[in-house]
């Protein structure tokens, strides 16, 4: 219990630095860090195979995603940036003190789970209900990769050719 | 006779009209013509037919419902008749244009869509029909000169509000009835019900062009194409809202002489005819100054009908006939003169009796009998709406015959501008119309005569079989037993004639009728001279007369006023508070949306 | 049988990327329109040998596909507007690339709606609104230009928001049920319908849903992506994308999850009369002629949940049905629109003028689908309304009666206002010489108003055999 | 084992709602539309958790991570159409800024 309470503090922290943080850079690889901390909370709740897709995937992939992103445009000026922040700091500064308001209110208020919580007996397998019950998602996903594909053939590689 | 056959007269109209759109300029008036023929022969079969036809329509308790009897008979064919002189008329006036083939499609489809009003048993049925009246009556305004579409979009709104009224008329006595079929309805006018009847009432006079709700016509009458003028305001559109407000006065609503409903419609009525009328008289355009005559009529069927009393009725049913055909002929006169000579500017006007005698001719008779000369058609069934109104009360008495004298002396202005005098120089090219327009016009003016001579023959086969038991066995036709009556009319009459001769006299100067002719039309001009001129009492009553018209007018343009400024300027204040709202931040709308998601949440987790 | 509506366009669509990429590009447009018509085909055959009688359960392989009438119905929808959409792609995008990815994208977008009213699944629900809306935002942006990009970006981000609340109200029903199915939620949610947690996941869930169908004042995004869209696109997203991801996956988890409390039925009163009235009145001022489309879709669409909001038989068969017309007249009013703006060059109404005279076919059909909007007799759009209104009076909100009849005037100005602008009137200059809009965008726009003119002249019998069955889905 | 569950998901349910706002407030506050695309990134994590953790105290770990994964893999697909976008509306404006992108409105 106290290793997760950790966990979750530590993740509120990471997507707090990544809100936060002054470059888009740092942000993305608080991202990340924010990422790599649920895949652990995930590990601890006894979805291993969830986890891995989500340190594969979202610490790496979407990160890079990011990252190259990012290194697509142009950073700001130094003076933008300290203008930026000086703005950055009022804009900012009372999220943290409203996270902890709404944590201590929920605390408080000791939201309750008011329904019986049904209880599955069958334990089954990750991947016999991902092929056998699921399957309708799985064809979902390729549907979404093929359209996926097509944007990013129309967004990325023409926009090339059009030389601007 | 198959009961099917009543949907015949809905779906031919309909069908040629559909055709007319897509046939080439050449044969469209044929086909017209054909169709209007058919619907002519199919009404004359259905005359005395009493047939109903019963389907089972959509699956919640409508019933769609035609049933043709005495008076629906009665309607159609009266518009049948109406349609095949208009459609012939139009073969010619609208032979150039370009959109006559919308002229057409949208004539038909009335036709067919009148019908059904007409005979639909069903509220919802009728409506529906009601409705698409509507839709044509858009269209064939739209169609006009260039600046139409505003004036289409004008009668739209008010016809359109008012048909909301109606509408919310039918649910509200649909629900106080239980049903929706008229003929079972049985309704008092205590409660609910009187604010039901008002609301059927407004969208019965509203379609009948009365006042307040009238100020579209005018404006209309400038704009739409003539034929239009004569066949809409002129006739059907009389026909069909004077037949609904007879429909709902005598079947669906119980009423008697003394109810505050009577009331209503006696002072609507009166009030129609009186301040039409005025605005009548100084108007300076041949097509406008019909129109102004197109709403005044209206208030002699409302106030009749409104009377409650047999004679009134009859004589506001019988007024809503005759003033179909002396009222279209009256603009038929028109578009003939506007196609000779390309205006129908009174001020360019004159002389034109010697270029065009049969129009002339014809005007003559219409005029006349809109006027209530004795022995035309107009003189009978004014006289049984003046018995009614003086049955009832002095007041309307008075107010109709008042509107009778403004409307004698207007069509002596009018006459004298357009025909008589001297002949403008543009116009001495002008002849006399062609056949096709000439014959409706001479149709439609001798049935004002036979009408007039032989009135004893439509009041007692056409009308008196609609009131039933309600006549408790008199006759209303023949000669008005109130010699009183007659000679008051025949007074006013005389009043009209010698006002408009000294007029005329008092204004011409050294070259007499010539000068009249550049100046008559301008009644205001004249008015400017009899007050210098004349002794004082003729001064003072032209005076008065002179403050009603602008009294009226002002009201007019008040009315005007409210619908075209104050719910669009406002309509667009409101736009235009939204619109700066969406200044294009997507976090804005971010925020809207989580604010309306707390709001969602907080409500259903209450 | 019902799979096929899935499987045949996903091996069409990965068919068409496999080598042979130049006679593919030929025959895509081809392909497309023969899976469109033959899905308008079957359901339009309405054959009880392909669809069973009353609920159908189809499967190939695992996969479970329910079909009952309400299901048709938006079948035979989405079919015709992608028709529609395909047609006005082939007159719209010339490059020859361009159009084999818009075509692969709308076949991709036409799985994700068909999955959409198919599933029986809230997780499977997700991820088919996920295809549909992806693809819809690639479309959106086909051209690149700067306004298209504006407005999907826009639209992505809110429609992120809304899945994001559809997905917490999964986890919520997820633990509540222990299930993602329509069948086990729905019986958790009735065995225990007062706990907070039910509530919570309800509300959520709708909030989504009312981002993705843009509703007021959830309905930020819709005017910026539906008038800077690629015409093609703009006619999919507003003639069915939202349509289906939001309206219909509304009514179907209304229906078959929550149920009506009193409360969704206030709720659903309260935002669909206020979309009405304010979409009317914003329309009322617009100058871009797909913004006030917009606009108008607001309103339109405030007068389905109006309708659905009554909970009751004649209401959700009316809402129902006004969700099919508004598929129809909208797309059909947005491929007007696309006519325009090829023609014209511009959509802008103050420089539009009398196209009538020029472009005959495109002047008529949007006559026909503005008539039908504003609820005048014969044409669909009167046939619907009517029925929601008579809903709402025997449910007894007569004040929302009130409203829903008084706005139709406001729809009528409107509309008017851009008819007149658009395409009445003496011919605006710099505009004589256009022409008639490509044969593609004529065959569309003719097509859709025969089924609104159709449709509401034989009201009766559509009524009857297509739309009054629906309300089965009011019985659990 | 249930009571202990249930006071799992409170406590859990408390980071959750703490990331929701972050999320939340980073696309509302943030000037960068890359930024407003990481908070949407935090929101999801936070959705990913929720799911885990129902399956987790219903007992059902194998459902929630099937669904997750198709989640995660739905997720990726998003954030890359977004950022492409993004980078597109940058090439037009050569700017990440939000308030390039406000010439549709009214």
């Amino acid at each position: 219990m106290t290793i997760d309470l950790i966990l979750l503090v530590m993740m509120t922290i990471a997507a707090l630095w990544a809100v936060m943080a002054r470059s888009l850079l740092k942000a993305a690889i608080a991202l990340a860090v924010t990422s790599a901390v649920v895949t652990i909370i995930m590990f601890r709740l006894a979805s291993p195979l969830a986890a891995v897709f989500e340190l594969s995937v979202c610490t790496g992939l979407i990160t890079a995603i990011f990252v190259s992103a990012i290194s697509l445009t142009r950073p700001l000026t130094h003076a933008q940036t300290i203008a930026m922040s000086k703005n950055k700091f009022r804009r900012y500064w009372y999220l943290p003190v409203i996270m902890v308001i709404a944590a201590a209110a929920l605390f408080l208020l000791k939201i309750k789970v008011d329904v019986p919580l049904p209880q599955v007996l069958a334990i089954d397998d990750v991947r016999n209900i991902m092929w056998n019950l699921r399957q309708l998602d799985m064809y979902g996903q390729i549907v979404l990769i093929l359209a996926g594909s097509f944007g990013i053939v129309i967004l990325f590689r023409e926009s090339d050719k059009d030389g601007s | 006779m198959r009961p099917e056959i009543l949907l015949l007269p809905i779906l031919i109209p309909f069908a040629s009209g559909v055709l007319a759109l897509f046939t080439s300029r050449k044969y469209r008036g044929m086909v017209a013509l054909i169709a209007a023929a058919m619907n002519l022969a199919l009404a004359c079969f259905l005359f005395k037919a009493n047939v109903i036809f019963t389907a089972p329509w959509a699956g919640f308790g409508f019933e769609f419902i035609l049933r043709a009897y005495q008076f629906s008979g009665f309607i159609i064919g009266a518009a049948a008749c109406f349609a095949i002189l208009i459609t012939l008329y139009c073969t010619v006036f609208l032979k150039e244009k370009a959109f006559s083939n919308q002229f057409y499609a949208y004539l038909l489809i009335s036709i067919a869509m009148l019908n059904g009003a007409v005979l639909a048993d069903n509220l919802v049925a009728m409506l529906f029909f009601w409705e698409g009246m509507l839709l044509t009556l858009f269209g064939l305004i739209a169609i006009g000169r260039p600046g139409a579409f505003k004036t289409a979009t004008k009668a739209f709104v008010i016809v359109g509000i008012c048909d909301l009224c109606m509408m919310a008329g039918i649910a509200l006595s649909g629900h106080l009835a239980g049903t929706l079929t008229i003929s079972k309805i049985s309704l008092d006018i205590t409660g609910l019900g009187g604010l039901a009847f008002i609301l059927l009432m407004i969208g019965a006079i509203s379609k009948a062009g009365s006042m307040p709700f009238h100020s579209w016509i005018p404006d209309a009458a400038l704009d739409a194409p003539l034929p239009f003028m004569a066949i809409f305001p002129g006739a059907l559109e009389k026909l069909i809202g004077i037949y609904f407000l007879t429909r709902i006065s005598l079947d669906m609503f119980k009423l008697d002489p003394h109810s505050w409903v009577s009331m209503v419609m006696m002072i609507v009525g009166s009030l129609t005819i009186v301040l039409a009328v005025s605005m009548a008289l100084i108007q300076k355009d041949y097509k406008r100054l019909l129109s102004y005559h197109a709403i005044s009529q209206v208030g002699y069927m409302i106030l009749g009908i409104g009377t409650l009393v047999p004679a009134g009725i009859i004589g506001g049913l019988f007024h809503m006939l005759n003033n179909a055909i002396y009222k279209s002929c009256l603009f038929l006169t028109g578009g003939a003169v506007e196609k000779e000579t390309g205006t129908t500017d009174l001020k360019k006007l004159g002389g034109l009796w010697k270029k065009m005698p049969v129009t002339f001719a014809c005007f003559a008779v219409a005029a006349v009998s809109i006027s209530g000369v004795p022995p035309f058609n107009g003189f009978f069934s004014k006289e049984l709406v003046y018995d009614g109104a003086l049955e009832r009360g002095m007041i309307f008495y008075i107010a109709a015959l008042l509107g009778s004298f403004l409307t004698a002396a207007s069509f002596l202005k009018l006459g004298h501008a357009a025909y008589l005098g001297k002949i403008s120089k543009e116009n001495e090219r002008a002849k006399e119309a062609p056949i096709q327009m000439l014959l409706p016009m001479i149709v439609i003016a001798s049935f004002c005569i036979i009408f007039g001579l032989w009135n004893t023959l439509p009041i007692q086969k056409l009308i008196q079989p609609i009131l039933g038991e309600r006549l408790e066995g008199h006759n209303y036709g023949g000669f008005p037993t109130n010699m009183m009556l007659v000679i008051a009319t025949v007074a006013v009459l005389l009043a009209a004639l010698i006002n408009h001769i000294f007029g005329v006299k008092k204004s011409g100067s050294g070259l007499g009728a010539v000068d009249h002719i550049h100046h008559a039309p301008v009644l205001s001009g004249i008015y400017d001279k009899a007050e210098k001129r004349l002794f004082d009492p003729y001064a003072i009553g032209l005076k008065i007369v002179d403050v009603v018209s602008k009294i009226a007018w002002s009201v007019d343009r008040g009315i005007d006023w409210v619908y075209n400024v104050f719910f669009v300027d406002a309509a667009f204040a409101v736009s235009n508070g939204i619109r700066s709202l969406h200044n294009g931040s997507y976090a804005a709308y971010l925020a809207w949306s989580l604010a309306g998601a707390g709001l969602v949440i907080i409500f259903l987790m209450r | 049988m019902p799979a096929l509506f899935f499987l045949i366009p996903l091996i069409g669509v990965i068919t068409l990327n496999l080598p042979f990429r130049k006679l593919m590009k030929k025959t895509a447009f081809w392909f497309a329109a023969v899976l469109f018509i033959f899905q308008i085909v079957l359901v339009s055959s309405h054959r009880t040998s392909f669809w069973g009688t009353g609920l159908v359960q189809g499967s190939f392989f695992n996969v479970n596909f329910y079909v009952d009438h309400l299901t048709l119905i938006m079948l035979f929808s989405i079919s015709i507007v992608s028709l529609a959409s395909l047609l006005v792609a082939r007159a719209m995008i010339s490059d020859e690339n361009k159009r084999f990815n818009f075509i692969n994208l709308l076949i991709t977008a036409a799985i994700g709606m068909n999955g959409i009213v198919m599933v029986k699944d809230i997780f499977s629900l997700y991820v088919f609104l996920e295809v549909a809306a992806v693809s819809a935002f690639i479309m959106i942006t086909i051209n690149k230009d700067k306004p298209a990009l504006e407005g999907a970006f826009k639209y992505i981000l809110l429609s992120a928001i809304a899945t994001i609340m559809m997905l917490s109200s999964i986890g919520l029903l997820l633990l509540i049920a222990g299930d993602t199915s329509f069948g086990a939620i729905s019986a958790a949610i009735s065995s225990s319908p007062q706990s907070m947690l039910v509530k919570l996941a309800m509300a959520i869930f709708l909030c989504g849903l009312f981002i993705k169908g843009g509703l007021i004042p959830f309905h930020g995004w819709l005017p910026d992506a539906y008038s800077a869209a690629a015409a093609p696109a703009s006619v999919l997203l507003a003639g069915i994308v939202t349509k289906v991801s939001g309206i219909y996956t509304l009514i179907r988890i209304v229906t078959s999850l929550f149920g009506f409390t009193p409360a969704v039925s206030k709720v659903l009163l309260l935002i669909g009369a206020a979309s009405i009235v304010i979409g009317a009145f914003a329309a009322l001022g617009q100058k871009d002629l797909k913004r006030m489309l917009a606009y108008s879709s607001i309103s339109q669409v405030g007068y389905i949940i109006i309708g659905f909001g009554t909970g009751s038989v004649l209401g959700v068969t009316g809402a129902v049905f006004h969700l099919f017309n508004h598929a129809i007249f909208k797309s059909l009013l947005f491929v007007n629109a696309a006519a325009v703006e090829k023609e014209a060059g511009t959509v802008d109404m103050d420089r539009l003028g009398g196209l009538s005279q020029t472009m005959p076919i495109t002047g008529t059909t949007s006559a026909i689908a503005f008539l039908s909007t504003s609820g005048i007799p014969p044409l669909a759009g009167f046939w619907s309304k009517v029925i929601i209104i008579i809903a709402l009076w025997q449910a007894g909100y007569i004040a929302y009666a009130a409203v829903a009849v008084l706005t139709s005037v406001l729809t009528a100005a409107y509309l008017i206002t851009m008819q007149r602008k658009a395409f009445f009137g003496n011919i605006a200059p710099g505009l004589e010489r256009t022409k008639e809009a490509p044969l593609a965008i004529c065959v569309a726009s003719i097509i859709l108003a025969a089924v609104t003119v159709g449709v509401g002249v034989f009201f009766p019998f559509v009524f009857n055999n297509f739309i009054m069955p629906v309300k089965e889905i009011l019985i659990k | 084992m249930e009571a202990n569950n249930i006071q799992l998901f409170s406590i859990f349910g408390i980071f959750i709602v703490m990331l929701f706002i972050a999320g939340l407030y980073c696309i509302l506050m943030t000037r960068n539309m890359m930024r407003a695309l990481i908070g949407l990134e935090i929101l999801t994590k936070a959705v990913t958790v929720l799911l885990i953790l129902a399956g987790y105290v219903t007992g059902n770990m194998a459902f929630a991570q099937s669904i997750v994964i198709t989640l995660i893999i739905i997720e990726v697909v998003v954030i890359a159409i977004t950022a492409g976008v993004i980078l597109s509306i940058y090439r037009h404006t050569n700017s990440l800024d939000r308030s390039t992108i406000r010439d549709l409105k009214g």
